[in-house]
């Protein structure tokens, strides 16, 4: 559909930066995921893409061609809102209309788009309801045809599930990701929720405060951070401080451990490793071979179909997660491994 | 009933009670609650710095309560009447009022009585009705007193004329040459809008002047039982349509509409910004206090009109049956006919005394004419040359219906259909 | 917004003039004569010397405007609190009707309510009285004074006095230390508005006070009935206008757009 | 199944009553006052004055004698011109700057101190700037005069008393305006500014987004700012009578000039006038919020 | 502590029946969690044990004694408001201390039990701020400091949880169950994620529609659901009908399977059965054994720490859970394999 371009975006809000600086490339077709904790400049970033607020400085380019100068209603884009924004005072069926009408399509093409559009989100029942009468996730079916109807060609959604329950939540994604793959409308959303950045996004683009800091393949983000922060941010409870060598080998607290070349591009010096608590083996004798870490179970929390573990090894704590299908009991001495391939490095001063 | 008030009252009216038994039990009594319309700083602020302290000296505490109808003491008063309280129980001591109110006490029997010339001041008036000067000290709008109230200050009808607009030359003097007048500079003319006395008594001299039978003010002094509604429909039948005929010659209305303001302050503010080069209204000192307080402009003068028919009346102290202080109501009656305070009355609001020159010494004379702001634009003389006394209570009413009817409303009905009906509807 | 502003200001330029001019005729724009030129010629007290003297009752009036304002307040205060909570925490049945009939009084003209209750209350001997007069502005103020803390206490919650109460705190506890202080922002916005309310009332003041009880607007009017206004009249409607420009500094950092909204917005 | 606990009845009664006792005061006030005080006007129109001396009560004929003259008629067409007018230049207005102020400008807050003023000054103080702007002799007559647009006061034109004149609605718009764009304002803060950026990117025009989005979701606020501030027009008397035309006069004037008159008859006349005024206004405010009902059970409101 | 009972409790709103049965033991010490969809009642079954709402019938034993009677005030228990109810005029202190100065305890005494309290909650640095000046989990402590210095006899939470965001939710839960094991209170608290509940709770008990639908040991409940619907609730994804024959084994679209006899109750007849996702090994190879079902790899979803394939076989679609060590392509063949006690079978008349 229709590829989008921000050039050295910038967005003041009179003396408070909401962007200090964003360049993104967002291919045709994509679904990326604008992923940050609150206040870092999600929503505005969307919005400047929308058209509801102008950038301070820099360009935003759809299919390379700047739309800074064109308004809202011309630009093309749909926007689903966190709140939804559904119209009180109309049907369901007047609501998702609404786009058509204001841009006068003939009526039979928009009865013919509404039945359309209707089967696709599993409204037709509800079609003579008001927003006031749908549970949290109708109306959120409802924003999207609203907006799917007008046939955009971005589409952005702000926290599209923030306001779901869990369950639910799982419903709607599916949703979202197999319409999209059907459509295959460029589509950014915004979440601060990892999870569901990882599950639906092509792509992700991680903002701190106003500054894209990672933009990349879900696995690549949460494999290959590139910074602390953002391992922190994606959820990863193993880092720790070690020593590398020029050989790949890391020396933490709790032992030695051989990298892998290949995947780690840290060369030298001192920096983080990261060990992906899903990856570590928990063995209760001792194996043979490299990279392993002897330990002790030091608490136990049980998820339902995964177990938490944490260990203590030589002063650190390292924590497991293991799927649960057996129970090792706290204070049970253990030995840990991790594969070379699962162990990921950053630079202190990266 | 207080029996003690009453017998004051037989005393007194029965003229065995002394002047110092009066003012003794006047200060026994300690307050007089004195009702008077409260809307003319002027006199509140005379009533406050100089009535009050003059009585304090003579032991009454003045309580002047300022009303903005008087209707509403005389309310007070016949309520009061009607639930039981006589005298020495109600609420209302004195009123200042004049026509309509009093006739109406009078009729509802709720008057102290016959006090007015018993006053030693009441040397200052003229009492006798062999002498024409008299009129007003024996009539309130044609209705006899009967010395149940007692002039304290007088008042004539005055129009002033903007110099600076119009030369004195070309002002009317009768009421054909102010029509004349409009005819060359429409809309430069209006009156106050009656039922307000001042617009009233605008519309009662133009009656008179036009009385067909040429008696003017005469046939108005009888009450409208004695006059019938015919006879009366006959006499003003051409004052009014001498009214409706300058309708369109005045402010406003040139557009079909005519504008009447509401009281004297509105057609002051007219006059002074030129909306009209003539204003009349009671008060013969009124240019010269209009200058001395901004509200007339530099250029106003006052000027005989209509000749032979500038309304002169009376205004007067009424004690209502029920005065709760009598003695101290009658003190302050007293002090009120007293040449001292009609001379700060003058000096204060520009009021004309209500006593009699010529029953003065001639000091007095003096001081009161030192007292006066001034005549501006005519004299005594030519004043004294053209008064007329005001019309009978009982016809104010239908004059004022009738106009209202048929100016106001312009009801296409006959005059004589309309009067017959104002008269039917206040005998109701 | 230059023209607003000038709408609603413009107007109190020459009302400032006029309270300083002695004689200010057409077509002048400037008064021909100042009231301080004139100030010692003059035996009455003009224009600012007479509104600040005795003679104006412009003082009293503005006593009487705040003292009736307060007491107004306070009466409905402590007879809508009750009434507000239990509008905006129970359901029962006919509670829309009744709703109806609170809001009824802002519908229904003044003039019709003071007229016929003026009968009774001069039979009453309350024509006239400051007991008339508050019992009277009653009627108005209470629709609004409901509303808003209809709203203040829907905002509130149940949350924290259960709290409270589970914490130990007994009624009147809970009332005083949970209840009270955390409705204040809300109370006191409803206050002033009620306040606000009832200083501008005219018509039932002036039935109700018989000339008798005068209150800034019925002063006011009086001046300015007959359609002019002078220095003095100027004076007044300045003087009259003080009080709202303080309620306004002090409103403007308690009644709060939304809680208003949340009183009217249905 | 165990009976139900007795406690838990007692204390729904208790409560109940609780309830109740809270809402007495309140009730029992406005009872007592207002709805006496509409009993107490429709009787004292139907000839119910023992105080007078009167009671002929139930006596049409104080309706009869008001509604059969064509002067109540002329008062009536005055008054319901000036309501309506007002308010609906009042609304217009208020609605335009309310919108204006959600967006942002400068001096925002200084504006947002500034508007509400006429609010908070009584409508005496509105009537006596009219007079000194608008009167023939006014500032702006003054100024006219000043550039050399007429050279007389009477060529000004006559705003103020006269009929159908706009000084009585100038006075109820300045004073009013303030109390509408307070009321929208706060709905409009309620809405938010999404769904009108929701149908913007929908493809929506400005007017189309107005009279579809935002319209329908603050007209709440507008019915009920029209409610109030219309009955206060219908009933108010200061304004008419000192900036009035004079006869016909509005009805709460004509109300007051029989209340005013020395026959007291003429005061069972004015109370007619003062019920026929409240009669018809909440007529008319009736049927104006049953239309809005309507409306409101169609977009499915309730 | 105090041991809870409710017996019988049924409450009416009117004419709605919110609960309409409910019999529920709780030890003294026991830390059970309410668990169920929004609606069915969770809330107020604390309030009535709280003593804010009166049930309609039955009775509420507190240690065996009736409180029916007994007013909130005098109740001894505590409760943590869903949105913390904190005082928004008082400062955290002042809010801490409110219960103790509302019944009179001494100054001293308040001092000291004020200090302890703070120190648990690790507050000190914060005990002069008011409510709006602290984020949502230092609130979040403060409300749970206010109940605890109160000592009461039983602690209830109403989700207690649910307005943190995802990493401060992990830490608050850790943070609540070190505490409870410390102090030993008697504990209820409510919650609709069932992670939540499995994770902190003793025992949790199910509510579905104002009914008890199961009471048991998380992980009883996760492996061992009473109904499908608790199932379902519980996440399981994996639910088929299924033949159970008197030896134990069902047969189902895809295959029959052995179940473990020890484990499942059920004896002979229609049902269903359900494969926990995480407890399938998915095989490139064909293994040996039984319990092997062959199929194709039609979907995959990464989460980052684990992966979900969906896998076609005999029609009917299994979700296979597994640590996202490698990633399985889609398309491939494979064969699913899952051990007897894994499997758990609901009679469909249960
Ligand atoms: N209109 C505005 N005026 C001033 N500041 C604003 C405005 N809109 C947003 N901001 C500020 O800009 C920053 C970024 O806001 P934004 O809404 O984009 O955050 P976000 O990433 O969407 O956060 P969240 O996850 O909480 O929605 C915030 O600090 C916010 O306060
Ligand atoms: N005071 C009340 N009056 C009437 N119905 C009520 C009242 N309180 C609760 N209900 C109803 O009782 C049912 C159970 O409510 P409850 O608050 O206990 O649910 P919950 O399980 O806590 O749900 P959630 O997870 O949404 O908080 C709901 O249908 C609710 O509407
Ligand atoms: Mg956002
Ligand atoms: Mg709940």
């Amino acid at each position: 559909m229709t590829k989008v371009q921000l050039k050295g975006v910038r967005k003041d809000f009179g003396a408070f930066t909401a962007i200090s600086q964003i360049d993104l490339d967002i291919n045709s077709g994509e679904l990326v995921a604008l992923l940050g904790p609150s206040g870092c400049g999600k929503t505005t970033t969307l919005r400047m893409i929308a058209g509801l607020e102008v950038p301070t400085y820099g360009h935003i380019l759809f299919d390379d061609d700047d739309v800074s100068e064109v308004p809202v209603q011309d630009r093309q884009v749909g926007m689903v809102f966190q709140r939804y924004a559904l119209f009180p005072h109309m049907t369901v069926e007047k609501n998702v209309m609404f786009g058509l009408k204001v841009r006068g399509t003939p009526k039979a093409e928009i009865e013919e788009r509404l039945e359309e559009i209707l089967d696709v989100v599993q409204l037709q029942q509800f079609r003579h309801r008001f927003p006031a009468q749908l549970s949290g996730g109708q109306m959120q079916r409802v924003a999207i045809a609203r907006t799917l109807i007008t046939k955009p060609s971005v589409l952005m959604m702000d926290e599209p599930l923030a306001n779901l329950d869990t369950k639910l939540r799982g419903e709607m994604r599916r949703f979202i990701r197999e319409l999209q793959q059907r459509l295959g409308i460029t589509t950014i959303f915004v979440t601060h929720d990892q999870i569901e950045a990882m599950e639906l996004a092509d792509r992700v683009a991680v903002i701190f405060d106003g500054k894209l800091a990672q933009y990349d393949a879900p696995d690549a983000l949460y494999q290959r951070p590139n910074s602390v922060e953002i391992a922190d941010f994606m959820g990863a409870n193993n880092i720790f401080a070690a020593q590398i060598s020029a050989s790949g080998l890391a020396t933490a607290a709790f032992g030695t451990l051989q990298l892998d070349r290949d995947i780690v591009t840290v060369r030298e010096g001192a920096g983080r490793i990261l060990l992906r608590s899903e990856a570590i083996d928990l063995l209760l004798e001792e194996p043979d071979g490299e990279n392993v870490i002897e330990g002790t179970v030091e608490g136990r929390e049980f998820f339902g179909a995964t177990v938490n573990y944490t260990v203590t090894c030589g002063g650190e704590i390292i924590t497991v997660n293991e799927q649960s299908r057996r129970l090792v009991e706290v204070g049970q001495k253990v030995w840990l491994r991790i594969e070379p391939r699962h162990i990921w490095a950053i630079r202190d001063d990266a | 009933e207080d029996a003690e008030a009453n017998a004051f009252r037989e005393a007194f009216l029965g003229g065995e009670a002394s002047w110092e038994d009066v003012s003794a039990r006047a200060e026994s009594e300690g307050t007089v609650n004195l009702y008077y319309w409260g809307g003319s700083d002027p006199i509140n602020i005379w009533m406050d710095q100089v009535v009050a302290t003059d009585l304090a000296k003579l032991g009454v505490t003045l309580n002047p309560v300022r009303i903005t109808g008087t209707k509403d003491a005389i309310d007070l008063v016949l309520a009061e009447m009607g639930s039981g309280k006589g005298l020495g129980e109600g609420s209302v001591d004195a009123i200042w009022l004049n026509g309509e109110n009093f006739a109406t006490l009078k009729r509802q029997d709720a008057l102290f009585g016959a006090f007015a010339d018993k006053m030693p001041n009441s040397d200052f008036i003229e009492w006798n009705a062999e002498d024409p000067r008299s009129l007003l000290n024996l009539r309130d709008f044609g209705v006899e007193t009967g010395n149940a109230e007692v002039p304290w200050s007088g008042e004539q009808y005055v129009c002033a004329a903007n110099t600076a607009r119009v030369d004195r030359a070309d002002l009317p003097s009768t009421f054909a040459e102010l029509k004349a007048y409009l005819e060359a500079n429409p809309g430069k003319f209006t009156y106050v809008k009656p039922p307000h006395y001042i617009g009233n008594t605008f519309v009662q001299a133009a009656i008179y002047a036009h009385n067909p039978d040429g008696t003017g003010a005469e046939p108005f002094q009888q009450s409208i039982d004695d006059l019938g509604a015919e006879e009366m429909a006959r006499l003003i039948t051409p004052g009014l349509e001498y009214l409706k005929s300058i309708e369109p010659l005045l402010l406003g209305g040139q557009s079909g509409n005519a504008r009447y303001p509401e009281d004297n302050g509105a057609l002051d503010g007219m006059f002074l910004n030129g909306e009209v080069d003539m204003a009349c209204k009671f008060g013969l000192y009124a240019v010269a206090t209009g200058l001395n307080n901004g509200t007339y402009p530099e250029g106003a003068e006052a000027f005989v009109f209509p000749e032979g028919n500038m309304i002169k009346n009376k205004n007067y102290l009424a004690i209502p049956a029920n005065a709760p202080n009598p003695a101290a109501a009658l003190v302050m009656a007293n002090y009120m006919t007293s040449v001292e305070a009609q001379v700060s009355k003058l000096k204060y609001t520009g009021m004309p005394p209500g006593v009699d020159p010529w029953k003065l010494s001639e000091a007095e004379v003096t001081a009161l004419t030192e007292a006066s702001p001034g005549l501006i634009g005519v004299s005594q003389a030519d004043l004294d040359a053209n008064t007329a006394p005001d019309t009978n209570a009982t016809l104010v009413d239908v004059i004022e219906a009738t106009w209202l009817e048929y100016i106001e409303r312009d009801s296409a009905d006959d005059l004589s259909v309309i009067v017959s009906r104002a008269v039917d509807n206040l005998a109701k | 917004m230059l023209l607003i502003a000038g709408f609603i200001l413009g107007p109190f330029i020459p009302l400032l003039i006029q309270s300083f001019a002695f004689r200010w005729a057409w077509p002048d724009l400037l008064p021909g004569t100042w009231w301080l030129e004139q100030r010692e010629k003059s035996l009455l007290p003009l224009a600012w010397d007479y509104v600040l003297s005795p003679y104006s009752r412009v003082w009293e009036a503005t006593l009487n405007t705040v003292f009736i304002g307060l007491v107004v307040t306070v009466i409905c205060l402590a007879i809508c609190l009750p009434a507000a909570r239990v509008l905006a925490r129970e359901k029962f049945r006919g509670k829309s009707a009744f709703e109806f009939f609170l809001s009824m009084p802002l519908i229904v003209p003044e003039a019709a309510i003071g007229i016929a209750l003026l009968m009774i209350f001069i039979r009453l001997g309350l024509a006239g009285s400051y007991t008339g007069i508050i019992i009277v502005h009653l009627i108005p103020t209470i629709p609004y004074m409901i509303r808003m803390l209809t709203a203040v206490y829907q905002g509130l919650g149940t949350d924290f006095e259960e709290q409270a109460m589970i914490l130990g705190a007994s009624r009147w506890q809970v009332m005083r230390m949970v209840t009270l202080p955390m409705l204040l922002p809300g109370v006191v916005a409803g206050a002033l508005f009620t306040f606000l309310v009832s200083t501008n009332i005219f018509l039932l003041t002036f039935f109700m006070g018989q000339g008798k009880i005068i209150t800034l607007p019925t002063l006011l009017f009086s001046k300015i009935a007959g359609g002019t206004l002078d220095a003095s009249a100027a004076g007044i409607t300045l003087v009259v206008t003080v009080p709202g420009i303080i309620l306004l500094l002090i409103t403007e950092r308690f009644i709060k757009e939304e809680a208003f909204g949340k009183g009217f917005g249905n | 199944m165990t009976q139900p606990n007795t406690t838990e009845l007692a204390r729904h009664r208790r409560e109940r009553m609780m309830m109740w006792l809270q809402l007495t005061p309140v009730l029992l006030v406005l009872s007592v006052l207002f709805g006496g005080a509409l009993i107490l006007a429709v009787m004292q129109s139907l000839g119910f004055a023992p105080w007078f001396g009167v009671n002929t009560f139930p006596d049409f004929s104080y309706f009869g004698a008001l509604w059969g003259s064509w002067s109540f008629w002329q008062s009536l067409g005055l008054t319901l011109y000036y309501a309506i007018v007002s308010t609906v230049i009042a609304l217009v207005m208020g609605i335009f700057l309310a919108l204006a102020m959600v967006r942002m400008f400068p001096c925002k807050t200084l504006y947002k101190y500034l508007y509400k003023l006429p609010l908070m000054i009584p409508y005496t103080v509105g009537i006596a700037l009219a007079v000194i702007m608008l009167g023939n002799g006014g500032m702006i007559s003054r100024l006219s005069a000043f550039f050399g647009f007429i050279g007389d006061p009477s060529e000004f034109p006559q705003i103020l008393k006269t009929h159908y004149g706009w000084g009585v609605i100038a006075v109820y718009v300045w004073k009013q305006t303030p109390f509408v764009t307070l009321t929208i304002y706060a709905v409009l803060l309620g809405v938010g500014r999404e769904t009108e950026e929701a149908a913007s990117i929908l493809g929506a025009s400005k007017r189309q987004i107005f009279f579809q989005v935002t319209m329908p979701q603050i007209l709440p606020g507008i019915v009920s700012s029209t409610l109030i501030i219309f009955a206060f027009n219908i009933g108010a008397f200061e304004a008419p009578f000192i900036l009035g035309g004079g006869f016909p006069d509005t009805l709460p004037v004509v109300a007051w000039r029989y209340f005013n008159d020395a026959d007291y008859t003429l005061q069972l006349q004015g109370m007619a006038t003062v019920v026929s005024i409240a009669l018809i206004a909440s007529i008319i405010l009736y049927s104006y919020l049953a239309f809005y009902r309507r409306y409101e059970r169609r977009i499915g409101r309730n």
